[in-house]
């Protein structure tokens, strides 16, 4: 078994609210030296391993898990317990 | 002309759609699950407001890779009108249907009310019953609303004209106050806002008959013209 | 808990291990000798969670028979998932109330997101479409950055429940007193449409017949949920946090359109959703009422994690599951139903003629217990109750008469007061028009939504002004009715009936139990006299927060009614210039418990306004008559800061202003909180119908174009453009939940 | 300046309605060997290095960025640019 672990984030020169609103919020809690920050997605996917691992992570990521018009994926592949 | 109203698993203005083309429209439409899906039959295909599958992950990501989409995507290609609504709408664009991607709302509320909506397009099969320029009423419902392309797609939309609807009052964020548009052939129409909500003056506005009019009126004249 | 080393039946007794789960020393007692033997871990989970105040209403129970229950047209009373009042055409109307107090103090938007869910189950197993979500909410003061986050947390849970689901949500109220710095409230309630033919009932009849299990797998979520929500809030139960459920709103929206097709389906005998000590009260409660037994074997029970125990499956409050009976050798049909929506029916146990409630778990009977001694025999208490002595001294003091200078400012700091500012931050976040029916969104007074395919509409509104109820329960539980009544009839409707929210503090508390006695009394007498029937409530006891300041007493009214055709549906807000505006019934000088005394003096005292229900019952059926006869254009109730706030909440919408001239004195005309007052506007050519149709109106001014506020008495009183006053009241609750504190 | 990698999990036992619906849709496009989704959080907070930064983070992860009655949180704090 397998654990993958994929980070998802907007591409840059995407607008991102929820990184947005988060870096407000912590401005008025005065967390003054915070400069930007953004929000992303990250999954832990368990998956049983097999010859071309990363192949299929990769095709999960492009027909799914992430939307490449707007976000970039990455990810490690760990072994699980 | 018959119309198909998908319905997919969290779908929830599927009816509304329905009542709104059967009743007030006065058309022949059926609610299809979307298993059971056969479009062949159908002359247009109705993408409902709501929230497939939860909208978890990102609204309408996981429909747009159940089965039906194959079939949708040929009605496209055949050049029945395809009108998706809210998750309908955001269906299309993970579809990649239509350019662009959807990001929460700007204030990452829900909100849902009247919107004024100017119509930029009166020339589409989705619009011709309204005037270029016209302000319409049309309530939005939807978190994730905020309508996302880059510069380069956005030029393409406006010199082809593809932007039908814009916001007055941008309530969301949207790249170029953008509340709907077509794909290029013009027959593929995404829009936040419900037209289906505002088809019967008791419920407060009536503008959005007119788009399903506008369908139905296209249908004819086209139908007319083959027969 | 590891099931091995699970604490034995000797160790519960001795270690008195059953008072962790929330049982008293008696009632263990009175369980084992039920019994006749001690009960093992997973019985004495059993009967903690079904003789909690929150299942078995223990302590309520008393107080709950004074409520009037029955009228013509009340097909189902208290008892059931919710009420049932018939609407005429085979249809009838299904709602009910729920809070969910505790778990959103705790985890705001998980709670309120799963009270929501909750509710929408008890309707639907009824067999019934929800068509209308509505939700009472009572805040602390919004300058406490805790209270803020509960603020917005609970909009945003009940928000992204409904708003998935695909039921509006179209209509509530918010307070905000100091009363509930700790101790939030968070009421949910839920409307349905039936055709009476279709009308379902929990009940596990049929020895031999199927128990079956629907939808999301179990886990140990919530576990000891009930038991907790009938506790004081204490630094410990911030410790219990991880009991809190989680919601997945797309797993009920499958679950009300498979439950909506099984109905149909005549191999169902009986369906229950699992609330509140889920799979326990919900299979115990239905062969209870059909009086019968039932075995389950948990082995069978769907579960999300693992080596869960009788106990804990018995105890978990996941979210979105059903209980089903279905004919026997017919469960596949059944599944088939479900299998369409990627939903999975299991059997899961059978209904015997034992009236025992036995489960099997790993090849051994963990749980053999008479099943009526759980649904029925939990203990009742009658507990003392004494008058408090705030409540002796409030009746002798002197009438309380606020001192105001400036009129203008006064109205415009009333209608920037949280309770009284618009409500649109809250009610913009809801999808209030899904389903296409709701003709008055929030905003008016009641919500309306049509009947499809037919002439009829429905008005629903819920109501409580606990400050009243606060200085005197009694005619505040009275006011909490009429005031149902009024935004019901403001509409267009005719009453129907009530569901009942009662949250309160503990009611081992003397005096927090003559409150609940004396709030029953008024609501009670109200619902005779004004026609309302109880058909269902819920009761949430121990509101008290860490120091033990319990909450104002809040007996939540929901209400819904009926208009006879969609002509009569009438708004709040004034329609146009030149409408002549009238003041139905009389104004004294009574501030007790009002938003005026509130802000000015930061505390609530002295008597409550007066009402007299005849006077009432009148005014509003002279009020629905004149309505239904065309005379009315606009109709609004008086509340919370008096006329002067009446009114200009009346302008608002259009930014009309308006001339109106001042009978008595200024002060009590412009903010006594009288009751049995409406405000009206009626169209010039209309005015003498009206005015014989309505005998108490008095016309005092008109609707003008100028967009300007005045009010006259000899000279001008008080003047400002209605865009101002409105700015004010739109702005109010958005600017306090920025503002740094 | 630092760029603080932070991610957001559901405590165990906690259900996970979108992790679910992801699994789901993975095993109808047929990725049969996937045990489990999990879907959290991924945060990028760039913030001003000072003496403390550890502390401060922990501060607004309990505070405003983690919601502590269901969720888990780590990070890791990288040079940035
Ligand atoms: N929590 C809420 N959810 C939905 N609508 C709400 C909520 N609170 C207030 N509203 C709406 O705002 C309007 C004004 O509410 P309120 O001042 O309580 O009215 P009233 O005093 O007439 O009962 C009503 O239409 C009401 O339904
Ligand atoms: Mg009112």
């Amino acid at each position: 078994m397998r654990k993958v672990k994929i980070h998802i984030t907007l591409k840059e020169g995407v607008l991102d609210p929820q990184g947005k609103a988060v870096h407000n919020s912590l401005q008025s809690l005065e967390y003054s030296n915070v400069q930007d920050v953004r929000v992303g997605k990250y999954m832990e996917v368990m998956v049983e391993d097999s010859d071309n691992l990363e192949a299929e992570i990769d095709r999960m990521c492009d027909q799914l898990l992430a939307n490449p018009v707007i976000e970039n994926y990455s990810y490690t592949i760990e072994e699980a317990g | 002309m018959k119309f198909a109203v998908i319905v997919f698993p969290g779908s929830n203005c599927d009816r509304d759609m329905y009542f709104a083309v059967k009743d007030q429209l006065g058309a022949e439409a059926d609610l299809v699950w979307y298993k059971e899906a056969n479009l062949a039959n159908y002359d247009g295909i109705l993408l409902p407001g709501g929230f497939s599958y939860g909208d978890y992950l990102r609204s309408g990501a996981i429909a747009s890779t159940s089965d039906v989409i194959t079939q949708i995507r040929e009605a496209a290609e055949a050049g029945k009108p395809v009108l998706g609504v809210c998750n309908g709408f955001q269906i299309l664009l993970e579809m990649g249907l239509l350019p662009g991607a959807m990001l929460p709302n700007e204030k990452l509320k829900f909100m849902c009310h009247f919107e004024t909506l100017t119509v930029e397009n009166a020339d589409t099969m989705f619009t011709r019953q309204y005037k270029e320029k016209e302000k319409i009423q049309i309530p939005i419902a939807h978190g994730d609303g905020n309508y996302f392309c880059d510069e380069e797609t956005l030029q393409k939309l406006q010199n082809n004209k593809q932007i039908v609807f814009t916001y007055d009052q941008n309530p969301n964020g949207s790249v170029g106050d953008i509340a709907g548009i077509t794909n290029e052939h013009g027959n593929v129409l995404g829009m936040m806002p419900h037209p289906e909500r505002a088809v019967e003056a008791l419920l407060g506005h009536d503008d959005g008959l007119r788009l399903f009019e506008s369908i139905l009126t296209h249908w004819r004249e086209h139908h007319a013209i083959n027969a | 808990m590891p099931s091995m080393l699970e604490i034995s039946p000797e160790q519960i007794e001795e270690q008195r291990i059953f008072r962790e789960m929330g049982l008293k020393d008696d009632e263990y007692a009175s369980i084992r000798s039920i019994l006749g033997r001690r009960p093992n871990y997973t019985e004495t989970g059993l009967f903690s969670v079904m003789w909690s105040e929150h299942c078995s209403y223990k302590n309520s129970k008393p107080l709950l028979k004074k409520f009037p229950t029955e009228g013509a047209h009340v097909l189902q009373g208290p008892g059931e998932g919710a009420g049932i009042i018939d609407i005429g055409d085979d249809q009838a109307v299904v709602f009910k109330i729920e809070s969910h107090n505790h778990p959103s103090a705790v985890e705001p938007y998980q709670g309120a997101a799963t009270g929501v869910g909750g509710i929408l189950r008890d309707v639907f197993s009824m067999g019934a479409r929800p068509i209308a979500l509505l939700n009472s909410l009572r805040f602390g003061s919004l300058q406490q950055p805790r209270v803020k986050y509960l603020f917005e947390e609970v909009v945003r849970g009940i928000a992204g429940y409904g708003n998935c689901v695909g039921v509006p949500t179209v209509g509530g109220e918010v307070q905000f007193d100091d009363a509930y710095n700790g101790n939030p409230l968070v009421n949910a309630m839920c409307v349905g449409l039936i055709d009476h033919k279709d009308i379902q009932k929990g009940i596990a009849a049929g020895i031999g017949n199927t128990v079956m299990y629907v939808g999301a797998k179990t886990g140990r979520d919530g576990i000891h949920g009930a038991t907790f929500a009938s506790e004081e809030l204490s630094e410990e139960s911030e410790e219990k946090r991880p009991s809190v459920q989680v919601g997945d709103p797309f797993m009920e929206k499958l679950l009300i359109e498979a439950c909506l097709d099984v109905i149909q389906h005549d191999a169902l005998v009986g369906i229950q959703d699992m609330g509140a000590a889920g799979l326990t009260s919900s299979a115990s409660e239905m062969a209870s009422k059909a009086g019968t037994g039932m075995t389950m074997n948990l082995d069978y029970i769907p579960q999300r994690e693992e080596n869960m125990t009788a106990y804990e499956m018995m105890l978990s409050e996941s979210q979105e599951r059903m209980l089903l009976v279905v004919e026997k050798g017919r469960e596949e049909e059944i599944a088939r139903v479900f299998r369409k929506y990627n939903l999975e029916a299991v059997a899961v146990g059978e209904v015997t003629d034992t009236k025992r409630f036995r489960l099997e778990h790993h090849g051994e009977v963990v749980a053999d217990v008479p099943v009526d001694s759980l649904a029925e025999d939990a203990p009742v208490y009658h507990q003392p109750s004494r008058i408090p002595a705030y409540y002796e001294e409030f009746q002798k003091m002197e009438d309380y008469i606020p001192e105001i200078t400036d009129y203008r400012e006064t109205l415009v700091n009333l209608l920037k007061q949280p309770t009284i500012a618009s409500k649109e931050w809250v009610y913009d976040q809801y999808d209030s028009m899904v389903q296409t029916n709701t003709v008055v969104t929030p905003g008016s007074d009641a919500a309306v939504l049509r009947v499809r395919g037919t002439k009829k509409a429905l008005a629903m509104t819920t109501d409580c002004n606990s400050r009243y109820l606060y200085v005197d329960p009694e005619v505040g539980g009275k006011i909490a009715v009429a005031e149902a009544a009024r935004n019901i009839v403001c509409s267009g409707g005719r009453p129907l009936g009530i569901t009942d929210g009662l949250n309160f503090g503990s009611p081992e508390n003397p005096e927090i139990f003559w409150q609940m006695e004396k709030s029953v009394d008024g609501m009670s007498e109200a619902c005779r006299l004004l026609e309302t029937p109880v058909i269902g409530g819920n009761v949430s006891l121990y509101n008290e927060s860490f120091g033990g300041q319990a909450i104002y007493p809040t007996p939540i009214v929901g209400m819904v009614g009926l208009i006879d055709d969609v002509q009569h549906i009438t708004r709040s807000h004034a329609r146009s210039a030149g409408d002549l505006i009238y003041v139905i019934g009389e104004t004294q000088a009574e501030f007790g418990g009002s938003e005026l005394q509130g802000m000015l003096e930061g505390k609530h005292f002295g008597k409550a306004p007066s009402i007299d229900l005849n006077t009432e019952y009148n005014r509003q059926k002279q009020l629905l008559t004149a309505i239904r006869a065309g005379l009315v254009v606009s109709a609004h109730d008086v509340s919370e800061g008096g006329l002067s706030v009446a009114l200009a909440e009346k302008l608002f919408e259009k930014e009309f202003g308006c001339e109106v001239t001042l009978e008595g004195e200024p002060v009590t005309a412009l903010f006594a909180e009288s009751q049995s007052r409406f405000i009206v506007t009626v169209a010039p050519e209309q005015k003498r119908a009206f005015e014989q149709s309505v005998t108490d109106a008095r016309l005092i001014g008109t609707v003008t174009e100028n967009g300007v506020y005045r009010i006259k008495q000899e000279g001008v009183v008080l003047e400002e453009k209605t865009s101002v006053l409105k700015e004010a009241w739109k702005g109010a609750i958005g600017c306090l939940l920025k503002s740094k504190v």
